[in-house]
């Protein structure tokens, strides 16, 4: 027996959600489905705070936008991409707020917009600080109005079925009960975010474990510009938790040890009392968690039981601004860190927070693989080029999303039913799953060790500041671990929420997405957006002006290849900040 | 038809707040002070006078029956909670209401009846 | 400081057992750890088969939510070192049936949700080309407060109305209704009003209140229920006013 | 088992407690909670008394006199004190739970809770003022 729809959307998060609207909108005869390994309200779109860009405010303009975000992306970006992005944000923002999303408001009733980082000008829309969660909760509660979507909630997508050169629909099991059930679709589109709990500290929650870049890349479609790792300039030093950039383009200072605003030694501009556009604390992330390290080579930076860190200073703003526009920055820091940061300064470290390489797609979500489609954080469109610019995501996931969404709807309209050929498959995967974990016999490695080692070769290899020795070695490391993980044995072995399961899948995707990430890094000999390699300081537009492309070998480890950017109208130039 | 049970909330609410203001005051003069003594009673005459004026027979007659539907209200769902008598549902209301309406007939003829 | 503090975590695996036990665990104590982290050193170091929900760590997810010492608690948010010395009792939510450890089945919430229409409905729908409905700040915070809600649970399990009565609609699913009611771009108010009207519905709600005080984004759901009796009453005499509809 | 569970070969059992009929002792919210609602035990005497003495003062002096001979026996004198203290209680938690029913807005700001029930309390003293005055001057 195997459930059959026309769309499956693997993900209900921001992504995953607006893609199921928008091919329900195409064609209300479609029946569609949402697979989702946690309720969709979970999903982590839920966490981002900031907000969400897009032109609106007179004054502004499109290409603004897209120089934005491309000199941002140290012209990675593909342009064509990015025009359309910002060309569609407004209305999708605006689509929205249609379905209830509580953006902030003007006095006179006008949507409201805020500075973000490496931003000419304000264009993010927010939801105080909460913006994900709001958008999260709207776009869920707007799909419980078509009854033409299904949800799986709580179902764990392990495999992705592929036939005749055709995406035919996955496996997956129903995680309440253990069932292991094929779901079968003429379009499948991954919405399953990105893959932050490959590093140690991350401002992404448990759940974001690189499933579906693992999934595509194991059913034969590349991943592209992996080695593009952002970290985010202020986490909390223990647990990761994000302190938003909006705290920052509110007026927040980072200072080192002594105090001073540190970020004027590294070409970001001259300290004024007042935040500026493009500026010091509203430079790009990457830059900013780079002069971090460099502030710690220095001796300048304080230590803590959890390692080095700056101060977040926002004291200046006054109870009365951080109370209406940045709440539950107080709120977490009182619960968290126990501080109160209307009077005390907030301990922050670079963590890693987003993915701005994934699976492969083309302006319409397409991957390279028939009947399957990619949008939110597990695709690389690519928009964010070398460096995703803050409050660029949240849109991407409503423009892609919904753009991934009707082509998926289109193609599904032109095919004939799934094969039931791919059946047999599905019992492969189940045997698959019983023999390697469920009824294995022996084994003697562990879930949590295995993915604390993982975690720790890659923040040593693939962290902020990269160089080939290092990352050769982490790749043997890497090797040896997938070799280890052939030798895990499950402590648990039942079929009813089987959570270590769960786990142990979501280690085996981690380790295929950290090999990615790993040897694209080394491919590429130049330093670009957030991947610097010391051994190679410069940009080199004459090789690398182009995307990496991580496929499969033989042998499990990745091969690289490249492919050039779309350039339409921003020729490379130098990134400028704070001039 | 039209579910009663708004109305009924409504009857609730306004016994709830009618006790809540003025029984206090009335419980200790004529349940505590007047009898014990503590305060010096006023004499029968007086009483009579009072409750003889219309508006004290209004007020009289909405200070009893309101909060007896306060009662039975608030009586029911405690016996449905705390008992756990939801299978009795229909008998109980119709106990409690029932003795809340008979409660407020006997004040409703009293009042009408004072000379 | 201790060393260490005791677990007592219920356990329940529904092939093997027939109903569920205590287990204990011995944790270190690290003074920023609070009650979900001390669970994850027991399935990374003591118990694999230890299962429960998580997944952000910080407060807005609303997966986390167990009986921490008999009450409700998101436990990402739940420090250790509040309920020292221990033993610190961690259960699965009051109210839900027990899928298997701390994990509690809330599907039935799932179709509640569906059932308040949280969505907007309006006549007549404004073309995107026009732009946004204007909302001014004073109108986005008649209903920003039940817009927080992060659908946790804990409000069902520390109301007993529901514990007795499952069918009743509960404290979440109401205060969001309201939030759509109270948005000024929605205009299915009445609509809602009369699911809510329904058995099992709001009028089931005795005020106990408990919901609104382990909720841990401050959403007032029993403020919300009142809210809308008030409304429901003050609807049921429409038919004294001339004008009135029915 | 809830809806749209369906029942598959792995046969979870859903585990479901029964609620204990001493639930309301669990904690001290739910005794609280039991206490307040039991109030209306005392309103609902309260009323009654207050058709007790309207009864006995339409009946007549004899009947009167009897009614206040009544009162002052210890059972009475007992009764109507824990009453008292139980007519105070769903005074103040009445008080005190209406702004969460009541929102008043005034120029768009919603009026802040205290100064609801704060108005409630004022309106109780001038009230109580004014019966006690009417009923000891006549
Ligand atoms: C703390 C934080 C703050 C942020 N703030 C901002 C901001 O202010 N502005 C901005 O623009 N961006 C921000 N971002 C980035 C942005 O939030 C994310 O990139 C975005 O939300 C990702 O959304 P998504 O829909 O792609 O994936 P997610 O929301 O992560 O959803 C993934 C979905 O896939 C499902 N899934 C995953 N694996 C499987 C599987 N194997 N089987 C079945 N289902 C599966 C999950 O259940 C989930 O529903 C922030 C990120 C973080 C971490
Ligand atoms: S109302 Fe509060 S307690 Fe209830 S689900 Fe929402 S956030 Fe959780
Ligand atoms: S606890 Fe329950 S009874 Fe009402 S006020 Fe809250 S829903
Ligand atoms: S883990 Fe998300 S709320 Fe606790």
């Amino acid at each position: 027996m195997a459930l059959v729809h026309d769309v499956l959307i693997i993900g209900g998060g921001g992504a995953g959600l607006r893609a199921a609207i928008a091919a329900a909108e195409l064609d209300p005869r479609l029946d569609i489905a949402v697979v989702s390994k946690v309720y969709p309200m979970r999903s982590h779109t839920v966490s981002a705070e900031g907000g969400a860009a897009a032109v609106i405010k007179p004054g502004d303009s499109l290409d603004a936008h897209a120089y934005d975000t491309i000199s941002g992306g140290d012209w990675l970006s593909d342009q064509d991409a990015v025009e359309a992005f910002v060309r569609e944000a407004p209305a999708e923002m605006l689509q929205l707020e249609h379905w209830g999303c509580p953006w902030s408001r003007e006095p006179d009733g006008h949507v409201a917009v805020r500075p973000f980082g490496g931003m000419k000008l304000e264009r993010t829309w927010f939801a105080a600080d909460k913006t994900g969660f709001h958008m999260l909760h709207a776009l869920f509660q707007t799909t419980l109005k078509y009854d033409s979507i299904r949800r799986y909630d709580e179902w764990f997508v392990t495999k992705i079925l592929v036939d005749e050169g055709r995406c035919q629909g996955v496996v997956a099991i129903e995680v309440a009960t253990g069932r292991i059930q094929a779901v079968l679709a003429k379009a499948v589109i991954l919405c399953t975010g990105g893959c932050g709990k490959v590093f140690p500290y991350t401002t992404n929650a448990s759940i974001k474990n690189g499933d579906g870049m693992a999934l595509a890349y194991r059913a034969g479609a590349p991943l592209k510009d992996m080695e593009f790792v952002q970290y985010h300039p202020t986490g909390l030093p223990f647990t990761g938790i994000l302190i938003t950039e909006a705290t920052r383009s509110e007026g927040g200072w980072l200072l080192n040890k002594d105090g001073y605003r540190y970020l004027q030694d590294y070409d970001l501009g001259k300290p004024e009392p007042k935040p500026v556009f493009r500026s010091m604390e509203l430079g790009p992330r990457d830059r900013l968690s780079q002069a971090f390290v460099k502030e710690q080579e220095k001796g300048r930076t304080l230590v803590g039981p959890y390692g080095h860190y700056v101060h977040l200073d926002i004291r200046h703003l006054g109870q009365k601004l951080i109370d209406k526009k940045l709440p539950f920055v107080r709120e977490l820091c009182l619960k968290y860190e126990n501080i109160d940061p209307v009077k005390e300064m907030i301990p922050v470290r670079p963590v890693v927070h987003y993915m701005m390489g994934g699976i492969h797609t083309d302006i319409h979500g397409a991957t390279s693989l028939a009947g399957l489609f990619a949008a939110g954080e597990v695709a690389c469109v690519s928009i964010n080029g070398a460096n995703r610019l803050g409050s660029n995501s949240l849109t991407e996931l409503l423009v892609f999303g919904a753009r991934a969404g009707t082509a998926a709807a289109a193609f599904a309209s032109q095919q004939r039913k799934p094969s039931p050929s791919v059946l047999a498959q599905a019992q492969d995967e189940e045997r698959r799953l019983g023999e390697r974990f469920l009824r294995k016999t022996g084994g003697t490695e562990k879930v949590a060790a295995l993915r604390a080692e993982m975690q720790k070769t890659m923040e040593e290899s693939a962290g902020i500041y990269r160089t080939a020795s290092v990352l050769e070695e982490a790749a043997r490391k890497l090797r040896k671990l997938q070799e280890r993980f052939h030798d895990v044995s499950l402590e648990d072995r039942s079929y009813t929420f089987n959570t270590e399961l769960i786990a142990v899948l979501e280690l085996s995707y981690m380790l295929d997405v950290a090999e990615a990430i790993v040897h694209s890094a080394l491919q590429r000999r130049e330093s670009r957006g957030s991947h610097q390699r010391t051994d190679y300081p410069k940009r080199d537009d004459t090789q690398f002006l182009a995307h990496s492309l991580a496929t499969r070998g033989e042998n499990g480890s990745p091969r690289i290849e490249y492919l050039s950017v779309t350039i339409t109208r921003w020729p490379p130039a130098q990134r400028v900040y704070g001039r | 038809m039209r579910p009663i049970t708004p109305f009924l909330w409504t009857l609730f609410g306004a016994g709830g707040t009618i006790a809540a203001l003025l029984f206090p005051v009335h419980l200790v003069l004529s349940g505590l002070a007047f009898p014990l003594g503590a305060l010096e009673a006023p004499s029968y005459d007086v009483l009579y006078g009072l409750v003889r004026h219309p508006v004290t027979r209004l007020y009289l007659l909405v200070v009893i029956t309101l909060p007896l539907f306060h009662w039975a209200h608030r009586f029911r769902y405690t016996l449905y909670d705390v008992l756990q008598l939801k299978h009795l549902y229909r008998l109980i209301a119709v106990l409690c209401y029932s003795a809340a309406l008979l409660g407020s007939a006997v004040a409703a003829y009293t009042v009408w009846r004072i000379p | 400081m201790p060393p260490s503090v005791t677990l007592a975590v219920t356990r329940y695996r529904p092939e093997q057992e027939s109903e569920p036990t205590l287990q204990t665990y011995e944790v270190p104590f690290r003074k920023d750890w609070v009650v979900l982290d001390a669970l994850n050193y027991i399935k990374d170091n003591l118990d694999g088969s230890l299962s429960f929900r998580w997944s952000c760590r910080m407060g807005v997810c609303g997966s986390c939510g167990m009986m921490v010492n008999g009450s409700p608690k998101l436990t990402c948010a739940a420090f250790l070192s509040d309920y020292l010395p221990g033993p610190i009792r961690v259960e699965p939510l009051n109210y839900f049936p027990i899928i298997r450890d701390l994990v509690v089945d809330m599907t039935d919430f799932m179709h509640k949700l569906k059932k308040v229409k949280p969505w907007i409905i309006r006549a007549q729908e404004k073309p995107l080309a026009d732009g946004e409905y204007l909302q001014t700040p004073d109108q986005l915070e008649m209903y920003k407060q039940f817009s927080m809600c992060i659908n946790c649970m804990l409000c069902y399990s520390a109301c007993p109305v529901y514990g007795l009565e499952q069918s009743f609609i509960g404290p979440a699913a109401i205060a969001l209704a309201q939030r759509y009611n109270l948005d000024s771009r929605d205009e299915a108010a009445r609509e809602r009003l009369e699911i809510l009207s329904e058995h099992d519905g709001m009028w089931q709600c005795t005020f106990v209140g408990e919901c609104s005080k382990v909720c841990p984004k401050n959403v007032d759901p029993a403020g919300a229920i009142q809210q809308l009796k008030l409304v429901g009453a003050v609807d049921w005499f429409r038919f004294l006013l001339p004008w009135g509809t029915r | 088992m809830s809806p749209g569970t369906q029942y598959t070969p792995y046969h979870p059992k859903w585990y479901r407690r029964r609620m204990s009929v001493w639930w309301w002792l669990q904690n001290r919210s739910y005794v609280y909670f039991v206490l307040r609602e039991l109030t209306s035990v005392f309103v609902g005497l309260c009323a009654l008394l207050l058709l007790w003495h309207l009864r006995a003062l339409v009946q007549g002096p004899e009947a009167h006199a009897h009614f206040l001979a009544q009162m002052r026996r210890p059972f009475f004198v007992g009764l109507n004190g824990v009453g008292l203290l139980f007519i105070l209680f769903h005074t103040i938690t009445w008080f005190n739970l209406t702004p969460k029913a009541m929102v008043v807005r005034l120029g768009g700001k919603r009026v802040p809770d205290w100064t609801i029930a704060g108005l409630n309390y004022v309106a109780w003293v001038l009230l109580s003022v004014a019966v006690a005055v009417v009923l000891l001057r006549g």
